[in-house]
């Protein structure tokens, strides 16, 4: 097996390799790749879209289809972890810790239940509590994170970032909340049914923009139809944020749906 | 302004959305959503079919910006007809599956449906765009969705074949792109029609030859030609019915397609024929996929594994005929992507049937199913022999040009394997034939009769109406294709080929 | 001899990109773990963008951000291609890191629910569960 | 000679086909179902004799169905051959379809309804393959029948008819598939026709070994002709009822077998080519082979209908060698043995089936002194025999009179020393029956001499059938005239 | 000078990849593909992609490794190659 596999290999990187032979010299301004297509960008996104940052010009307006899509992969992975993992089956036995006294009941008959509220807490067998110091660190460092997702999502025509990047530092956020409390805790605030509808909603509004397009008598996508709405000045622009956050939308809630359902095997106990 | 060509992509993907909201909101109208969504996309590529029959090929500028500097949908003849198939299959199945889909997953349905309707985006998706990038992203969405859902099927081999294949499938996506990162490093385009004005120039490249071989590997991967098979069969067979109903007559078909529009329309014939010399090494290949899956598909007992190693079979004829390098061989395969297609669906509907009452179909499960399950078998005997190639089914038109390819070309082998495969072929369904025909449910020592007493009639236990009814609409379109198939190919094959 | 330490001289880090991915296939293919093969598949995908992200690049250009006064507006001293980075390699590795990450994600899951049933990743342990499943 | 723009022979097709459903649906009453079976029967019957004025007069009626590629549609032309054959099938599935009420009733049979409605679809198969304007057509047809053929060759369902059905279909489909489609697929990329035209497709395209080697895949190819070394799934086939045995395995599938040869024959390859290539001898000493053993080896059956099967593959070989003598007279009379043999062994195989109904007996040297309890039987069966081997006053002997001629015309003795010798191998292996049946002692008799024939619904059938084979020897018209006009037809006379 | 700083983070590159495939601790093999996700950022960052490397490093060697963590926390953390 390893032989075989190595012998695979080894012919594969000698095609690569053969095919390197007359490939231009790395980072040559004057390659057929830096010179077709992508002089037409340098030169004229500005002018066509009035963004500055190409990257994003590109991203959210040539190809924007292409976005579009690729959102919709991140929503079926959301979709595919929630498909495989999710398990709704009740917990046998249930653990409460009494808050005061931190003393732990342990109650095996399923419809037999402790009102759960602020003298008890409903919890796992292997739990311990979240140490004191990273909880209050995190408490004051979330915020700022999730600011600075903000930031990056609607300032991306301007500078690095984007939909993917804003959405994936704000999901991250809610999973740093999730480990350093606990899953439940996360879940209290942002509820399954919430992200479900998110990660959707969010490749929706990409769509709802693109269909909008449509429907004022433009192609899918097509901006510019915008204008006798918004008005002429930066429309693309405009555009492309509400793309960026629908992109957002949808990173963010997809990130957090894998993180709870691998790490809680789809029980949504406290995980890790 | 017609957006034809963009609905047909984007209707499903509208509808996956919506069941994918519904499914956490209110499960019950997910179904609904679901079937309006296909239904949409396949009354927007039928559209797309009569308009470019009549009109010569669509060029969809998505977000209004001119290839190859925006993305271009491009409906042509070929693709026209594969989507039609595409969509017309995902509808009539997601109606037929409903009961399968009830039964094997209760619980989480709604979410299947969106799961579904992503995997009908990207095989629409992969059949109508004109840019090599693009294609990558939908083949991801496809495969993406396809790993899900074959997961979801077996409980104990599903998630490990669903592994395995995402490892294989990953593999081949990469291969693609980085074929696509090489054609774009020489000729700085990513547009089809674009990069087809250029390689005259650039014949010699080892680079572009590279970046062909790879193109063709992830895609030979992709369809599981004969070596590379091996993830298919676990695949389909431990999927759950609603899903390997779609997927065996699609996945492996759009490949194919994509395929034949690397061949036709991005490398273009004369490079791929004249200045390289694969093509009989590919003939040979095809030939030995269509015999190596006829024998291993000689050696199943279970009636999924079987039909598995039957589409590798199959694979083998699409291959071999579009490589063997004249119209009539291309012609049969493109041929074949169609009706193959259609071969396919119904007999995986009709195992889907007995799937749903027997729940097991190891051949030796199938006894006295003629008189249990009579049209679920009618539909079925009359796939079988589409399969076969028995006139005037419309799988003996495609063998017809494959062999009369074959025999233009002079590659002998491929046609004695094209009729060798028939024959086995033959022998595999007239084994299950019997089965389901001789012995009779009661006695198990397999024994035939000895009195007539024996031929009491057994209870009919047949599957619900709905998937009767498709069964039996997709077994007319059997004859009907077959009896139109000079039509399909005069007016919509032969002008491709032409241009 | 000397053409040809050029040769790799001028195209050392294509070479170094095949290596990476040889890396990541060989994981791919021959590991025995799937959270192995899954590091693998990561790595090859990676070698993939880095392939990518090495065509945009350009000698003596900088970041595909417009600068200066064409910044708002857009209508100043007409652009030099040549000082901008291709940003088109960019977008698609955008894209292709964004699928990457699905795809592992969704095989993560899988490797979950295969470890929930055969609690084990181990390929051929696996295999030897399953063939006794199929003997009992 | 025109051709007359008709949808006749399509309404012909379609009819049996068409009441295929209205049978299985009226499966619980089986009255209603044969009734419908013999309005489809008289109506297919109907259509095609009302053709046979038309064609008499020289000309063709057909029309084009589906194109599916071009140079090969489906379509159906009906010519004096074809008309022939049609006629034959089509008022023997009359017959039949009374004959086998009276069996499966009699035997009551399990699942007759699945029984009638296969028989519909074979016949009806049939009469398309009699009206086949092109190889396309014919292949598709006969395919059809193969397949339709297969549930009632099994109809028992038991592990003997299991066994059968294996090797009926490894050598009908086997060699359909593995033969006769790529010999067509060769003719059609070779000539891109697939049209039947007198004169042949090929245009001095083809060489004499590559005309050798596709003369012999046809020929074997058709393995529903009986040619040995293909002949052996149909003495297995004898499994099946009687009635199968008789309509199916004496005329219709057995029949189209040799139809097909002679339209290759006579069509793709055309007399002029196979004469000038001297390919018709070939053909004839294959088929004299066949003849020579068949019979040899029927003397050897103690099973009545075996005996009746190596009788019927002879008499096929008559066929094929009277087309293959490429003489008119000869060629005359090979198609019109088509009829006569067809009238002659279905008579047989009544009688048998009769037998077998009425006493439960299937082997011969159990019939012994029978003809006292079933004279009429006997008698018809006398005159069966007779046809067949064609002794007057009986049909049979027009046809092998024909032939005979044929090969002095041909002057090839060794043909006519075949004929000859053959027709005292079919004396030698019909005679005794009758004998045994009625000439024996008391003592040696197995039944005693009181009157029980078969239900009046076997009877019947066989008595007419045995009247017209008795008939034709005064009035062979209209199907010497149509084999006639057939081989002038072919001869480009 | 672009391909010496370049040079060396590629081997750097190479020897996190061969490192986390080798590594027989899985955990392990999470950190180090977390550093090689890393050391791929920065690469990119000096060819000038600056938003591909912004994505990489929230995406590469963020997210992804916390999935990895979380999937070897629900699995088993040994493995013998």
């Amino acid at each position: 097996m390893k032989l075989l596999s190595l012998i695979v290999v080894c012919l594969t990187g000698g095609l690569l390799l053969y095919g390197t032979a007359d490939l231009p010299d790395w980072g040559d301004p004057n390659a057929p790749a830096s010179l077709h297509l992508s002089n037409y960008y340098i030169e004229n996104a500005i002018r066509d879209t009035e963004v500055p940052n190409l990257v994003t010009a590109v991203l959210a307006d040539y190809r924007s289809i292409d976005t579009m899509l690729e959102t919709a992969v991140v929503f079926c992975a959301g979709l595919a972890c929630f498909l495989l993992l999710r398990d709704f089956t009740p917990k046998k036995d249930h653990h409460y810790r009494h808050v005061p006294t931190g003393v732990i009941l342990h109650v095996k008959n399923p419809d037999r239940q402790v009102i759960v509220g602020n003298e008890f807490e409903d919890m796992d067998k292997e739990w311990l509590p979240p140490d004191t110091i990273i909880k209050t660190v995190c408490r004051m460092l979330i915020p700022f994170i999730q600011i600075y997702a903000l930031y990056v999502v609607a300032h991306g025509d301007f500078s690095p970032g984007g939909g993917f990047q804003g959405g994936v530092i704000l999901g991250s956020s809610f999973i740093l909340l999730a480990i350093s409390y606990n899953l439940k805790y996360l879940l209290k605030r942002v509820s399954e049914k919430f992200l479900g509808i998110l990660s959707a909603a969010g490749v929706l509004v990409y769509m709802g923009i693109g269909l909008a397009a449509m429907v004022l008598g433009g192609n899918f996508l097509d901006y510019e139809k915008y204008a006798p709405i918004f008005g002429e000045h930066h429309i693309r622009a405009l555009g492309m944020l509400g793309v960026e956050i629908g992109v957002g939308m949808s990173v963010t809630a997809v990130m957090v749906i894998i993180y709870i359902n691998i790490v809680s095997e789809g029980k949504h106990d406290e995980g890790l | 302004m017609i957006h034809y060509p963009a609905i047909v992509v984007i209707a499903p993907l509208v509808g996956a959305l919506i069941a994918g909201i519904l499914s956490f909101v209110e499960e019950r109208y997910a179904y609904p959503a679901a079937l309006i969504a296909t239904g949409i996309s396949c009354a927007a590529a039928v559209r797309d079919l009569i308009y470019v029959a009549g009109h010569g090929p669509i060029a969809y500028h998505m977000g209004g910006w001119a290839p190859p500097m925006g993305i271009e949908y491009r409906i042509d003849t070929l693709n026209a007809m594969v989507l039609v198939l595409i969509t017309a299959i995902a509808f009539l199945n997601l109606a037929a599956s409903w009961p399968n889909i009830k039964q094997e997953m209760p619980d989480r349905s709604p979410s299947f449906y969106a799961m579904y309707l992503l995997f009908v985006v990207g095989l629409t998706g992969v059949a109508s765009t004109g840019d090599l990038f693009n294609l990558y992203v939908l083949i991801e969405i496809t495969s993406l969705s396809s790993y899900t859902m074959i997961a979801l099927g077996d409980r104990d081999r599903g998630p490990i074949s669903a592994l395995n294949y995402v490892f294989v499938g990953v593999i081949g996506a990469s291969f693609y792109l980085l074929g696509v990162g090489y054609i774009y490093i020489k000729t700085g385009t990513l547009n089809m029609a674009e990069f087809a004005t250029m390689i005259p120039t650039l014949q010699d490249s080892t680079t572009i030859l590279t970046a062909f071989i790879l193109c063709i590997v992830g895609v030979f991967i992709k369809m599981a030609l004969f070596p590379l098979h091996v993830w298919l069969p676990n695949a389909y067979s431990y999927a759950p019915v609603g899903f390997a109903r779609i997927v065996a007559p699609l996945m492996t078909k759009v490949m194919v397609y994509v395929m034949v529009r690397l061949m036709i329309t991005v490398f273009g014939l004369d490079y791929i024929f004249i200045k390289l010399h694969i093509a009989d090494t590919l003939v040979w290949l095809g030939t030995i996929a269509i015999l190596a899956g006829g024998v291993m598909a000689l050696a199943q007992t279970n009636l999924k594994k079987m039909l598995a190693y039957i589409i590798v079979c199959e694979i083998g004829y699409m291959v071999g005929g579009a490589w063997l390098g004249n119209d009539l061989g291309l012609t049969g395969a493109v041929l074949h992507i169609l009706n193959d297609g259609l071969m396919t669906f119904a007999l995986f509907l009709a195992v889907g049937n007995m799937v749903y009452k027997l729940d097991r179909v190891q051949i030796k499960d199938l006894k006295g199913l003629f008189a249990k399950m009579p049209w679920t078998m009618t539909g079925f005997v009359l796939a079988a022999f589409s399969i076969v190639g028995v006139p005037p089914t419309c799988g003996f038109f495609s063998k017809w040009y494959l062999i009369l390819g074959a025999f233009k070309a002079g590659a002998w082998h491929f046609a004695a394997a094209l009729i060798i495969s028939s024959l086995i072929c033959a022998v595999l369904f007239f084994k299950v034939f019997e089965v389901c025909f001789f012995e009779s449910p009661d006695t198990h020592d397999g024994h035939g009769s000895d009195t007539h007493g024996r031929h009491t009639t057994v209870a009919i236990q047949e599957a619900p109406a709905i998937s009767l009814a498709v069964l039996g609409i997709a077994g007319i379109s059997l004859i009907v294709v077959g009896m139109y198939s000079k039509t399909i190919v005069v007016r919509l094959i032969w002008p491709l080929l032409s241009s | 001899m000397t053409e040809l330490f050029m040769l790799i001289a001028a195209k050392y880090n294509y070479c170094l990109y095949v290596i990476l991915m040889m890396i990541g296939l060989y994981a791919m293919i021959a590991k025995n773990n799937l959270m192995k093969k899954l590091v693998g598949m990561n790595i090859f995908q990676t070698a993939i963008i880095l392939f990518y992200v090495s065509i945009g690049f350009k000698h003596n250009a900088t970041i595909p951000i417009i600068m200066g006064d064409h910044g708002h507006g857009g209508h100043g001293a007409a652009i030099n291609a040549a000082d901008y980075m291709n940003p088109l390699p960019h977008v698609l590795m955008l894209t292709a890191i964004v699928v990457s990450v699905a795809t592992l994600g969704v095989a993560m899951a899988l490797c979950v629910k295969v470890y929930q049933r055969y609690q084990t990743l181990e390929e051929d342990e696996l295999r030897m569960r399953l063939s006794e499943k199929i003997k009992l | 000679m025109e051709f007359i723009q008709s949808i006749k022979p399509i309404l012909a097709v379609l009819i049996p086909l068409a009441v295929i459903p209205v049978l299985v649906s009226s499966g619980g009453r089986p009255n209603v179902r044969e009734a419908w079976t013999f309005i489809a029967g008289i109506l297919s019957f109907a259509l095609v004799v009302s053709m046979v004025p038309a064609v008499l007069d020289g000309n063709r009626i057909g029309l084009t169905l589906f194109p599916i590629a071009p140079g090969a549609d489906i379509a159906l032309s009906v010519d004096a051959l074809g008309m022939l054959f049609a006629l034959v099938a089509s008022s023997l599935y009359i017959i039949t379809a009374m004959y086998s009420i009276g069996y499966m009733r009699g035997l009551n049979e399990h699942s007759q309804t699945r029984f009638v409605a296969f028989f519909a679809l074979a016949i009806s198969a049939t009469i398309g393959a009699a009206f086949s304007a092109n190889l396309i057509t014919l292949y598709l047809f006969y395919e059809i029948l193969s397949l339709a053929t297969y549930p009632l060759v099994t109809h028992h369902q038991d592990e003997k008819s299991k066994v059968s059905g294996r090797r009926y279909l490894t050598f009908i489909l086997g060699t359909s598939i593995g033969l006769v489609l790529p010999a067509m697929i060769w003719c059609y990329h070779a000539t891109g026709t697939l049209e039947f035209s007198a004169a042949g497709i090929f245009t001095g395209q083809l060489s004499t070994p590559s005309a050798t080697v596709l003369l012999l895949m046809f020929v074997f190819g058709f393995a529903k002709a009986g040619i040995m070394p293909v002949h052996t799934w149909l003495p297995a086939a004898m499994v099946a009822p009687t009635p199968v045995s008789a309509l199916l395995h004496a005329v219709a599938v057995v029949k189209v077998g040799v139809f097909s040869i002679i339209r290759v024959l006579t069509g793709i390859f055309g007399v002029e080519l196979l004469s000038s290539l001297g390919l018709g001898g070939l053909v004839a000493f294959i088929a004299s082979v066949t003849i020579l053993t068949s019979s040899a080896i029927a003397l050897s059956q103690d099973e009545f209908k075996r005996r009746l099967a190596y009788s019927t593959i002879g008499q096929l070989s008559y066929i094929v060698l009277g087309a293959a003598l490429l003489s008119p007279k000869g060629m005359t009379g090979g198609i019109l043995h088509i009829t006569m043999h067809a009238f002659g062994k279905i008579t047989l195989f009544f009688c048998a089936g009769a037998i077998y109904v009425a006493t439960g007996k299937k082997y011969l040297s159990q019939m012994v002194g029978i003809g006292y309890r079933m004279p009429v039987t006997m008698t018809a069966f006398l005159i069966g025999a007779m046809s067949i081997i064609g002794l007057p006053p009986t049909g049979g002997f027009i046809s092998k009179w024909y032939l005979v001629l044929g090969t002095l015309e041909g002057d090839q003795a060794v043909m006519l020393f075949v004929l000859l010798t053959s027709s005292l191998l079919n004396a030698a292996y019909f005679m005794p029956i009758f004998y045994k049946a009625f000439f024996c002692t008391q003592a040696e008799a197995m039944f005693e001499r009181k009157f029980d024939e078969a239900p009046v619904m076997c009877v019947v059938p066989l008595v007419i059938t045995a009247l017209i084979s008795f008939i034709f020897f005064f009035v062979p018209q209209p199907f010497l005239k149509l084999s006639t006009l057939a081989v002038t037809g072919f001869t480009g006379g | 000078m672009y391909w010496s700083i370049n040079l060396v983070i590629l081997i750097f590159v190479i020897v996190c990849a061969l490192g986390a495939i080798y590594v027989k601790d899985l955990l392990a093999t999470a950190i180090l593909f977390g550093a090689y996700s890393f050391m791929m950022c920065l690469l990119w960052a000096i060819m000038g992609a600056v938003d591909v490397a912004f994505t990489e490093a929230s995406v590469g060697a963020g997210v992804s490794t916390v999935f990895f963590v979380a999937a070897v926390f629900r699995t088993s953390r040994r493995t013998k190659d």
